[in-house]
């Protein structure tokens, strides 16, 4: 595969080594650039921690509204940290080249699932049985929903870590190989390494163990994702039994991730001194993903609401009145705006995708959407007083979920907490990966084509 | 005048000529397929002159057609009716009279050609009309001036929608179809 | 039979049961009570006819409105504008849409007692209950000729007319005084599938046990059906 | 790996315009088969239309049945068209090249023949005017906005426009090249098609530009059309058929299909025409690997449609569904759709070597289209035969011979006007091979020769 290299600008050239001197930079110095930040982060995430445990004192797992912004922001997590590294495994099974420096970007945030984890642990207790309720379990004897969303949950968390970890093993060993003149360093990143020493057996081990855990992280994320929105947001309002639902939730989850990706992206080309690596035409190839997932957002909310609308049985009004017009109307309409209608305007335009602001822009506004749009639906199944009526009533429609003190705190020591670990995390793992990143320079050669001069890129098999 | 020698066949296919053809095509099929059902004035078996009857005699129509008045159907006289007048009525030359004399005394009907020919999923309700305060020329002209009777109204469906939205009569489907 | 003679339907024949093609704007259901001995069980009757949906499933799926509603609450159904899709049939929860298969045949005896002001149906169209709306059309003019408001009484569809107990009542629900409007105010009056929200024109009163204390409960399907619907404007 | 042959263009010419100019005996033998199922179609057609729907197995309250089923099955498979050339072309997946035409035609014939069917299926075609037609005569009576078969007739017309746009678009330069080589009446009928075309750069330029807006303008269209058809269904209130899943499930078994009978159709052309130099097994390795994709997202959607049904623990949803998995033939059809539909062909698929024999992808694909059609209807006829809790009127379908013929018959039909078609124009388009030839390049890496295609921007 060649890419024509576009008029008017020049991909910058890197060597393999100054990649290497890059990336683990940031792990080998120990002065902290961003200390306050990270201590702050900390300390959120701390509060948060705190706020949960308060919360389970105080109000018990018994009353389930005193959890349904645990439950928001579980699901928000969820959709953003443990999907980004989807594209990770998305774009390596394409073989795409473009993912080379992103692949590490997307992979580092599954660090962050371990808070997905803590909070879904009050959620385990708070969640009614299925038995009873319309839930996908039909009248499973035991275990469901809450036992198996903790397996799949804690599979699909260790699977982001393991994933994480695989994929940097090349570079922690070159890390150790650096690491001469540090002996602690040397032995934590040795042991981190596995005795990598890069041989041909070793790297095709990796590579077949890359390609399999990817593909099972992928299809148990579609499934966790699936399993955590039926049963803790869909299932739990009567009569709302939209089976799109969750392909809604996968498709707006990747959306999600894919934002959370290029925000990280603009961060560390704006910050953390990766300008040469994430030039415009990165943020390019990743914003009409963007804009893919944003159109598919709308056509997966759209085949569900088509059909309510259309088929107005009085249940199936209600369910509308409180997820999209009346109770929830102004959080669906703000995430129509920032999750379909303004990326679509924005992105649409292939001269704003050129740049590195507008994508970053987009991507911002995605995320706030998800959140509001995760407000809308656990706010409003959380909110249900009777899960076990199979009818919503038109004058059961429960209020708006007003959130308490403890609430907010939740909410913003777990966005901390998770900002925190990634934090973390990029002081270990070396980014961007330094073997994809060198692999793909040596895939690339300059040559003449016609008139032009062309980066050919290789697309070994 | 072509500097491209291949034009010329293009203009062949061009936009232009298509459209034209296309909106011929289509006005010669809304003149055919969409022809007035008015039909010719059929011959009917005993050439019963309305210019007699209802001109000269100046006899109401419901005279004849009584159930007009009463009735969704305006109905055919029985012969019975006609042989109210012509028992005494029999002028020796006109041979008509003699065609309906011999179907009365052989016990046969007339079988008249229907000439407003509604289609069967219309229900024309004339009592209603006649009720209303319409003469019956108003669909079916000056019968007393037709040697024979023919259609002289369209009679479709847009004549009569058109009519009812005049004179603020519903137009709602179930009035006519049912 | 009365609804037969009196819209023109086409004699069923036996194949016609035997496909499941048989044309009957109202039939009367049969459902057996749950019991293990047969000797027990004991039919109830449930008779079905097209439900006048005030809000119906059937009209918003017609591509052609050969399906709609009448300002005077009906639904209606056109003959000529029908094209045969059927999809109202789908759509229909109570199965009351009948279509034509075939053209309809009658005995040559029978040709000359068709009911002159309802259409015979042709192949390849749906119909179905219309409320003998001919007479609902008659009954509307009279009054108009005499002047006077429509009462109970004048316009009667033809299974109402024939139902030698009274279990089919036709009236105005409009006027607070009529028959029907007080019959469904009544505890007794349900709609069937009325959890669809279609606010079919035509209700059950459900059948009260003489054994009360075994079936004090309301059943479904052991119901006398009345049948109001319509309000009626009367300038129609 | 890639086994690309480097021709002139003078030999792609020669090669692809082999379907047009010469007529072997297999052409002939094709075209008698073919025309034997196409006229089966035809006498079918006439049956029904003389004796009335009376003569299908539908009843009450079975209203539809295998002509519905045939007319979303056909819409699916037109799915392909675009999926495969206006997707591919706007991501520039290189292996679209040799199939994007027969792909899109394919589009064209499908929806045709699809369209058909609805009106087939009223048994009075001719009063469709009312219907197709968003034109009223004289009676201010208008076809009804709010109905979903409304938006088909609207939906379909629009894609089959685009499609045959799209297609007409690609064919000019070919024309022009056909027009060159013949003479007489043939050549002014070729010169007329292709519109003056004299390969000049700013013709080039606009051909592109217009490739491009059709392939993006056509996909919201590809999208709505099958969402409009399975909306068809799923407006209405009918248990099993009222869910929102159905759109994206209909759109990608469409897609799953179609790609599928593309496949059937690569396979078929290489060996009808010898087209071995230009379809050749990486082309095949490529679709086998979107279609793993494709089948996968396809179960996910099925499963959730699945899942829901039961989930719902509604009466009236169960016996549907007591029908659907429980009772003959339904059982059957269910256990058919997810062996033939996903295990075996994506078990196969799986593995490369299987991907790049084409005898095995030629099977594995039409085992998919078997599937999918019962797939089509396993979904749509049990929930009118299980609907509501009357049981007095539940029903059950039984196909008749005529529908059958219909079914088969319009199988010969499309893959008859395939084969008219490579007859008058060629099926691969030319320019394209010989574009990808242009950018197909060796490059030495280091020590390896890679084969490496230079791609536009």
């Amino acid at each position: 595969m060649a890419e024509h290299a576009h008029a008017g600008h020049v991909a910058p050239e890197i060597t393999a080594r100054q990649t290497i001197e890059d990336a683990t930079r940031r792990v080998v110095s120990t002065g902290a650039k961003f200390a306050t930040l990270d201590i702050a982060l900390g300390v959120l995430g701390a509060i948060g921690l705190i706020a949960l445990v308060l919360n389970l004192i105080i109000e018990g797992t018994g009353n389930r509204e005193a959890w349904g912004y645990t439950a928001i922001v579980a699901g928000y997590l969820m959709s953003s940290v443990l999907s980004a590294p989807i594209l990770a495994v998305l774009l390596r099974l394409t073989r795409s080249d473009w993912r080379r420096p992103l692949s590490r970007i997307a992979e580092i945030q599954a660090a962050a699932g371990i808070v997905v984890y803590i909070l879904y642990l009050p959620l385990f207790f708070a969640i009614p049985e299925a038995e009873g309720r319309f839930t996908v379990w039909v009248e499973w004897p035991w275990g469901a929903p809450g036992f198996f969303s903790a397996v799949v949950l804690g599979l699909l968390v260790f699977g982001g870590y393991a994933l994480l970890y695989i994929s940097a093993i090349p570079d922690f060993a070159i890390v150790r190989d650096r690491s001469h003149d540090n002996l602690p360093r040397f032995e934590r990143y040795s042991r981190l390494a596995r005795g990598w020493y890069g041989n041909l057996r070793q790297w095709s081990v990796h590579r077949a163990g890359l390609g399999v855990l990817g593909g099972a992280y992928l299809i148990l994320y579609i499934w966790t994702v699936s399993l955590f929105f039926w049963d803790f947001g869909l299932s739990l309002v009567p009569s709302w039994r939209s089976s799109v639902f969750p392909g809604f939730a996968a498709m707006s989850s990747l959306q999600t991730g894919l934002a959370l990706i290029i925000v990280t992206m603009y961060a560390l080309q704006r910050w953390g001194g990766l300008q040469d690596y994430l030039t415009w035409d990165y943020f390019w190839s990743i914003s009409k993903l963007l804009l893919t997932t944003s159109l598919l957002w709308f056509y997966l909310w759209f085949s569900e609401f088509m059909i309510y609308w259309y088929g107005r049985k009085p249940d199936e009004i209600n369910v509308l009145e409180l997820v999209m017009f009346d109770v929830y109307g102004l959080p669906m309409l703000l995430t129509f705006l920032l999750n379909f209608a303004l990326p679509l305007f924005i992105l649409m335009w292939n001269r704003v995708r050129k740049t590195i602001g507008g994508p970053t822009l987009v991507a911002c506004l995605v995320l706030v959407g998800t959140f509001i749009d995760r407000l809308r639906i656990f706010g409003a199944a959380w909110g249900v007083e009777n899960p076990f009526a199979h009818e919503m009533e038109a004058d059961n429609i429960p209020d708006f979920l007003v959130p308490s003190v403890l609430d907010i705190l939740i909410v913003i020591g777990s966005l901390a907490a998770a900002a925190f670990c990634v934090r973390m995390a990029l002081r270990i793992v070396p980014l961007p990966s330094i073997w994809e990143v060198s692999g793909g320079i040596g895939l690339r050669v300059r040559r003449q084509y016609l008139n032009h001069p062309v980066t050919v890129i290789a697309k070994p098999e | 005048m072509f500097r491209n020698p291949y034009v010329a066949y293009g203009v062949l296919a061009s936009p232009g000529i298509l459209l034209v053809v296309g909106i011929a095509t289509f006005l010669i099929l809304q003149r055919t397929l969409l022809a007035p059902t008015a039909q010719a004035a059929p011959d009917q078996p005993i050439d019963f002159p309305h210019t007699v009857h209802a001109g000269m005699l100046e006899l109401d129509c419901t005279f004849c057609h009584r159930a007009a008045s009463e009735e969704p159907h305006a109905g055919l006289p029985a012969l019975e009716q006609c042989m109210f007048c012509h028992t005494a009525v029999q002028p020796e030359d006109n041979e008509q009279i003699g065609l309906l004399l011999e179907a009365w005394n052989n016990y046969e009907g007339v079988e008249w050609e229907r000439v407003h020919q509604l289609p069967d999923h219309v229900q024309f309700v004339h009592e209603a009309h006649i009720n209303a305060g319409f003469e019956c020329s108003t669909c079916h002209g000056d019968v007393e001036e037709m040697e024979k009777i023919k259609q002289v109204r369209d009679l479709r469906m847009d004549d009569c929608v058109e009519c009812h939205l005049d004179n603020e009569a519903p137009i709602d489907c179930t009035t006519c179809h049912y | 039979m009365a609804c037969q003679a009196e819209n023109n339907i086409p004699i069923n024949e036996e194949s016609a049961f035997r496909e499941n093609r048989a044309i009957e704007w109202i039939r009367i259901e049969r459902y057996w009570t749950d019991s293990e001995d047969f000797a027990e069980s004991s039919p109830q009757y449930l008779p079905m006819t097209c439900q006048h949906c005030g809000n119906a499933p059937c009209e918003p799926v017609c591509p052609v409105y050969a399906t709609y509603h009448t300002p005077d609450g009906l639904n209606a159904q056109i003959y000529n504008r029908c094209i045969g899709t059927r999809y109202c049939g789908n759509n229909c929860p109570w199965n009351v849409r009948y279509f034509n298969y075939h053209d309809p045949k009658f005995e040559d005896t029978f040709t000359n007692h068709l009911n002159p002001d309802v259409t015979v149906r042709s192949r390849g169209i749906m119909e179905k209950c219309s409320m003998c709306v001919q007479r609902i059309r008659r009954g509307v003019r009279e009054a108009r000729y005499d002047g006077r408001e429509l009462q109970d009484g004048d316009i009667m569809p033809a299974c109402a007319q024939t139902c030698p107990t009274n279990a089919i009542i036709f009236g105005d629900l409009n006027n607070p005084d009529s028959q029907v409007s007080q019959m469904v105010a009544s505890d007794r009056n349900y709609e069937l599938f009325g959890e669809l929200g279609t606010a079919p024109g035509l209700t059950y009163l459900a059948k009260v046990d003489v054994d009360a204390e075994e079936h004090s409960e309301e059943e479904e399907h052991a119901a006398v059906p009345q049948s109001p619907v319509i309000w009626m404007t009367v300038n129609g | 790996m890639q086994e690309r042959v480097i021709m002139s263009d003078q030999e792609i010419n020669n090669e692809l315009l082999r379907s047009v100019f010469e007529h072997p005996l297999r052409f002939w033998v094709g075209a008698g088969v073919l025309g034997i199922f196409a006229a089966m179609w035809l006498i079918s057609l006439s049956w029904l239309i003389y004796w009335g729907v009376g003569v299908t197995g539908l009843n009450r309250p079975v209203y539809w049945g295998f002509l519905i089923t045939n007319f979303v099955f056909w819409v699916g498979i037109s799915h392909a068209g675009t999926m495969i050339s206006s997707i591919l072309r706007l991501t520039q997946a290189e292996w679209r090249r040799p199939v994007v035409r027969a792909a899109e035609v394919m589009t064209v014939f499908s929806l045709g023949t699809a369209a058909l069917f609805p009106l087939i299926h009223t048994g009075r075609p001719w009063r469709a005017v009312y219907w197709v037609f968003p034109y009223d005569f004289m009676r201010d009576v208008f076809p009804n906005v709010r109905s979903p078969l409304i938006w088909d007739p609207s939906a379909i017309f629009t894609y089959l426009t685009g499609s045959a746009l799209f297609v007409y678009t690609a064919l000019i330069p070919d024309l022009a090249v056909i027009r060159d080589r013949s003479t007489g009446l043939r050549r002014t009928i070729y010169g007329a098609l292709a519109l003056g075309w004299t390969g000049n750069t700013r013709q080039w330029k606009l051909q592109g530009i217009a490739g491009v807006l059709i392939s993006a303008l056509i996909l919201p269209v590809f999208v709505s059309v099958h969402s409009i058809v399975s909306w068809d269904f799923a407006v209405s209130i009918v248990p099993i058929w009222h869910a929102t899943v159905f759109a994206p499930y209909f759109v990608v078994g469409a897609v799953h299909s179609g790609v599928s009978a593309v496949l059937t159709l690569m396979a078929g052309m290489r060996w009808f025409f010898k087209w071995e130099k230009f379809i050749r097994p990486e082309h095949f390795d490529a679709v086998g690997r979107l279609l793993i994709v494709i089948a996968t997202v396809w179960l996910y959607f099925f499963f959730l449609d699945f899942v829901f049904a039961i989930a719902a623990e509604e009466t009236r949803e169960l016996a549907v569904m007591e029908r659907r998995v429980f009772e003959w033939p339904y059982w059957f059809l269910l256990v058919e759709i997810i062996i033939l539909g996903y295990l075996i062909p994506v078990g196969m698929w799986l593995k490369r070597s299987v991907r790049r024999n084409i005898k095995l992808m030629f099977w594995s694909s039409l085992l998919v289209n078997v599937a999918m059609w019962s797939e089509r209807y396993w979904l749509i006829v049990p929930g009118i035969e299980r609907k509501y809790e009357l049981k007095f009127s539940w029903s059950f379908y039984n196909p008749q011979l005529v529908e059958l013929g219909l079914v088969v018959g319009s199988f010969g039909i499309v893959v008859f006007l395939l084969l008219m078609f490579s007859k008058l124009f060629p099926p691969i388009v030319l320019w394209e091979e010989k574009e990808g030839q242009r950018f197909a390049a060796n490059v030495k890496i280091g020590q390896a020769v890679v084969p490496a295609i230079v791609k536009e921007e």
